[in-house]
């Protein structure tokens, strides 16, 4: 198949992506509304968000870097989805999986938050950069046991390629790295909740402490870039979890297979929605000591694990 | 009303500044705010249909009115059910809701959000004391009319105003907003100096830039 | 209480002692005694609470009120302290080694009366008023009305009437006699 | 306190003495040296207290110094009171607390009602107490929500400001206002109460005591909100007196300072109650004294509608109030608001007009003198929490 065909479908799928994240995000307010009793709001309010956003008449800038970064943001959450075989065995959706491994999506991951640094750091308010070392701190935290279970599987599986632990994990549910290595798995979801920054982590746009962290300056069409992105790389990550350790999906149908990636993920969500709904934040202190802790221990153990017996 | 030949005599003039020392001056910009003309009628019309379903308002709890936000954003009159959703930064937001009486020393941080807020922008004023000075029309340290200091969108009568006449009011701000009448950006551009004088008349240490986006 | 009230003549001499309550006494006692009377309060009689400092304006006789309100956990009274001061050369002692956070109170002072307080903390900053350059505002002088109509803008259509013809004319119409109670003394 | 300080969640173990330079007691801060930050925190702050600001110098993440500004709610109040008559002013006095206006109502109901030597009816009594006792169970809600919410635990937040709206309810019935009563008129009170009030309000009851409940299994057993609140602003014993603390915080300290027991006004004493205190003297401790208040407050509104009569006068006869001339003199009252120690020293003197009205808001020092101590050597995520638990009010601290 030419590269023309397939960059056409990647488009497709990165804009499947985007709504199918930003829907997420209505949804997930949507049932913080209904934790606390309320109605709450539309569930398309993200994109008419992102329109008035766009709608602002006047925007101001600090700089070149303010410009670019919330480029660099949306490259990341472009790089880490157009890496990750959405649907397994599926033409439309799988993104260049063929080209690229783990190590390059993981690499996407942080290169966003270092390039929303950069930009939000020009921004010139202090509050950015309290969130930006903040944010910085905790990434490199939560990306210790998330690297750890990769590894684990790294050994698991003997490869790096997306597309083969998903190959690896077909057949049947018992072959899921959830029921295979499930000391891996618990490692990540708990990585996963650093990742998707709800509370008790959320201490990156803790707006009591430090309204709203790094995007605190940016203002019309930066902000609608950040929310765009917001959408592509939360519904990428939960991807990418689903693919290492949920078996994927796939499916002869392809929309079959679509339900199938949309039940798993909005399950995957779920979690962290669920602990963020019912606890109140850490201090930044607390949360690295958190996710240097337990978590890690448990990298450690599967990883032995899996290498020893 | 003399609005209009002050801002034709002076439009190219740029501002002085005085407020700040002269090694300051430099940092900041001089530039005064310049209309922004709406784009063809139609895609506005789509875009001022996107800016009134969605309002997101500054969190700045300026008077006692404030405390009635509360309430509108909890179970009861649940305000995100049409898409008003608090929003902590002023660049961020497009609703300045003006929580009843301001003082001396708030209508200065009131003019530095007001103007650090990307238009088009739109304010609700809360309270009898915003607009004819209510109860506090004696008091030496809260101005009487909101109007003459930053331009008003909506004003929400009563002391202080029910979270259903807040509601009601956020629903007139659409319905104007959808008809494209909120313009309130465009007026503080025009009668700029007009408001820069009402404001310097009570804001006696004028200490910042004149226009600081 | 009395033995506190007796003890303390026997120290100083006291101007008037007025019993308002059975829980609130005022004292009123000579400038320069009040620092003694206040550390002699705080510390051998343990009134430990001052619950406010406030100054009253009497313009007729040319004299500030200083209201210290202490306030004792044991006998559980509030003891008003009234001191008058000049009201031209308007000093007074500060009392913000005795209490920590009498500071306040005298920087308010400061600010709303103009009665200075020399080696309070901050006693010079500004409490509330940001920009004020009219006298302090709490004086009887200063007419806030007045300052108002100067300074801000008045919307048209503000009507006021008078209380006592409203009355008679909207509120008491069925009861005439109703409007002449206590207006003897008019 | 003590054992505060050394317990596992103080987190500020290492020796800070080094930062900043101490100068005899005072901290040097070289803003040039590049080593610390200049910050603000409101007035335009979701974290502050109302309208308020805080002035931070930070070095990383740790607080050095920390300045209060207040003033963005002054309304001038004392000075616009002495141009108002004695019956023009209770209905402004009002303002000067947004979510606990009762208690200024009746405190400057009661000094007029002193100085003029009236004593007013049993019922309206019983009508104030019950006014006094609902309105700091609303402010208590809302503060527990604050609480909460200064964390980023919205959920409380709404919950409790959810059921505070159907007290607001029930003060909408007996007064006719939602926010602002204006209701304890100088005599008594302006109306009976409804038909069905009583039970009305006893149903409310037990659906907060249900709430209260819900919130002490989702926060009080919330092990992050004990690891951010134990330790966080220790008040120790001795500085109570010192700084005039009153109120909650001064009782988490061991202070026991109950305006509504020490010094009993309108139908307290028919009423049983105990003091509540504790001897943490950390945010922690102040947020459990609270939460047993609210139980407490619960407790005596029940109480209050048992012994409510249904019968009797709820106004003394007071003279025409256009001009109503009060005899020359001055008091001083107070009451326990949510807060603490909220007082009226009222001067008159002898005309129409008050000489002087001066109201002492309980969290007057607590907002500026004890904050600027507490938040020294804390980080900066920990002073929204601070603040909400020292329970500020910015309108009575500038009125």
């Amino acid at each position: 198949m030419n590269i023309t065909t397939k960059i056409l479908y990647a488009i497709i799928s990165v804009f499947v992506a985007t709504a199918y994240g930003l829907t997420l995000g209505g949804i997930v307010r949507k049932i913080y509304a209904r934790v606390h009793g309320r109605y709450g709001p539309p569930v398309w309010q993200p994109f008419i968000d992102i329109l008035q956003t766009h709608a602002k008449r006047v925007s101001i800038s600090h700089g070149y870097m303010f410009y670019l970064g919330p480029v660099f943001r949306l490259a990341g959450g472009l790089g880490t989805y157009l890496f990750i075989p959405v649907i397994f065995g599926s033409v439309v959706f799988s993104n260049f999986s063929m080209a690229g491994d783990l190590l390059l999506v993981m690499y996407f991951i942080f290169f966003g938050q270092l390039g929303m640094a950069l930009g939000a750091g020009e921004g010139g308010h202090p509050y950015s950069p309290i969130g930006i070392a903040r944010g910085l701190a905790q990434m490199s935290t939560f990306e210790v046991p998330f690297a750890l279970s990769v590894m684990a599987l790294a050994i698991q599986y003997n490869t790096l390629n997306i597309t083969t632990i998903v190959a690896a994990q077909q057949g049947s549910i018992l072959n899921w790295t959830l029921f295979t290595n499930p000391l891996a798995v618990i490692a990540a979801m708990i990585s996963l909740l650093g990742m998707n920054m709800h509370s008790p982590f959320s201490i990156v746009l803790a707006p009591q402490e430090i309204p709203i962290g790094p995007p605190i300056e940016m203002n019309s069409s930066f902000l609608a870039t950040l929310q765009t992105n917001r959408g592509l790389f939360g519904s990428a990550k939960l991807v990418l979890f689903m693919n290492l350790y949920f078996g994927g999906a796939a499916h002869a149908n392809i929309f079959v297979a679509l339900a199938i990636m949309v039940v798993k993920t909005f399950l995957i969500y779920m979690f962290s929605v669920f602990v963020g709904a019912a606890f109140p934040r850490f201090r930044p202190e607390q949360s690295m000591r958190f996710f240097l802790k337990w978590p890690t221990l448990i990298g450690i153990l599967s990883i032995i694990l899996v290498a020893y017996f | 009303m003399n609005k209009k030949n002050i801002n034709n005599i002076e439009k190219e003039m740029k501002l002085a500044n005085e407020g700040l020392s002269e090694k300051e001056r430099t940092l900041f910009s001089d530039a005064r705010p310049t209309p922004v003309k709406p784009l063809n009628k139609y895609l506005e019309k789509f875009l001022n249909w996107a800016r009134a379903e969605s309002l997101w308002i500054l969190a700045f709890g300026t008077g006692c009115g404030a405390v009635e936000l509360r309430p509108l954003m909890t179970a009861r009159f649940d305000m995100f059910r049409y898409g008003i959703a608090p929003r902590p930064t002023p660049r961020q937001a497009s609703v300045f809701v003006i929580g009843g009486y301001a003082s001396i020393k708030t209508i200065k941080r009131i003019v530095r959000s007001y103007e650090q807020m990307q238009g088009p922008k739109f304010v609700i004023a809360l309270g009898s004391c915003t607009i004819n000075g209510g109860m506090y029309y004696d008091s030496y340290y809260t101005i009487n009319r909101i109007d003459h200091y930053i331009p008003v969108d909506i004003y929400v009568a009563g002391c202080m105003p029910r979270p259903e006449a807040l509601i009601a009011g956020f629903d007139k701000l659409k319905k104007q907003i959808k008809a494209g009448k909120c313009d309130g950006m465009n007026i503080y551009a025009e009668n700029f100096d007009w408001y820069k004088a009402n404001q310097k008349k009570v804001i006696k240490d004028w200490n910042m830039p004149d226009y600081n986006w | 209480m009395e033995h506190i009230i007796n003890r303390l003549k026997q120290k100083i001499e006291i101007e008037s002692i007025i019993n308002q309550r059975a829980d609130l006494y005022f004292i009123t006692i000579k400038e320069e005694h009040l620092e003694l009377v206040l550390s002699y309060l705080k510390q051998q009689e343990n009134f430990t609470h001052l619950a406010f400092l406030q100054a009253v304006d009497f313009i007729e006789d040319n004299k500030f009120q200083l209201t210290y309100m202490l306030y004792n956990y044991d006998i559980k009274v509030n003891l008003g302290i009234k001191v008058f001061i000049d009201r031209d050369k308007s000093e007074m002692v500060s009392i913000h080694k005795l209490w920590a956070h009498a500071w306040q109170y005298q920087r308010e002072l400061k600010e709303m009366f103009g009665i200075n307080f020399p080696g309070s903390p901050k006693v010079d900053e500004s409490f509330v008023l940001e920009g004020w350059e009219e006298i302090p505002p709490m004086k009887r002088e200063f007419d806030t009305l007045a300052y108002s109509e100067k300074t801000f803008y008045q919307r048209p259509g503000r009507t006021k009437n008078d209380p006592k013809k409203y009355m008679k004319e909207k509120l008491y119409k069925k009861f005439p006699q109703s409007t002449t109670v206590g207006r003897k003394d008019d | 306190m003590t054992k505060q300080s050394k317990s596992k969640y103080n987190n500020f173990k290492v020796d800070r003495s080094k930062f900043p330079e101490m100068e005899n007691g005072k901290p040097v801060i070289d803003l040039d040296s590049h080593k610390y930050t200049k910050l603000w925190q409101g007035p335009q702050h979701p974290g502050v207290t109302g309208n308020m600001a805080i002035e931070l110098t930070i070095n990383g993440d740790e607080i050095v110094q920390a300045k209060t500004h207040v003033g963005y709610l002054h309304r001038g109040f004392e000075k616009l009171l002495e141009r108002r008559k004695y019956i023009q002013g209770f209905t402004i006095v009002c303002r000067i607390c947004v979510p606990e206006p009762d208690t200024n109502e009746y405190l400057y109901s009661a000094a007029v009602e002193e100085l003029a030597g009236i004593e007013i009816p049993k019922k309206a009594k019983w009508i104030r107490t019950l006014n006094l006792e609902m309105s700091r169970l609303a402010s208590f809600l809302m503060w527990l929500g604050g609480q909460a919410g200064s964390l980023g635990m919205g959920v409380i937040g709404q919950w409790t400001v959810g059921m505070r709206d159907f007290w607001l309810d029930l003060f909408e019935e007996m007064t006719g206002g939602r926010i602002y009563h204006m209701y304890m008129i100088p005599g008594g009170v302006r109306k009976d109460l409804p038909e069905g009030f009583v039970e009305r309000a006893k149903e409310l009851i037990v659906e907060t005591r249900k709430l209260l409940f819900d919130i002490e299994k989702a926060l009080f057993n919330n092990a992050i909100f004990k690891s951010r609140l134990k330790g966080l602003g220790i008040i120790p014993p001795e500085m109570v007196d010192e700084y005039g603390i009153v109120g909650a915080n001064a009782r988490a300290s061991g202070k026991e300072y109950d305006v509504r027991m020490n010094n009993p006004y309108l139908k307290y004493p028919e009423l049983d109650m105990k003091m509540i205190t504790s001897t943490g003297g950390d945010a922690f401790a102040r947020a459990e004294v609270r939460y047993q208040e609210i139980h407490q407050t619960l407790d005596l509104i029940s109480q209050i509608l048992d012994k409510l009569p249904r019968e009797g006068e709820i106004q003394a006869k007071i003279p025409n109030v256009v001009n109503w001339k009060i005899p020359t003199g001055e008091t001083y009252v107070k009451a326990e608001s949510t807060r603490g120690e909220h007082g009226f020293y009222v001067v008159s003197d002898g005309t129409k007009y008050p000489r002087r009205v001066f109201n002492r808001g309980a969290s007057y020092t607590h907002a500026i003198s004890v904050f600027e101590k507490l938040a020294i050597n804390r980080s900066i995520s920990d002073t929204a929490a601070l603040l909400v638990s020292l329970q500020t009010c910015p309108p009575e601290i500038e009125r």
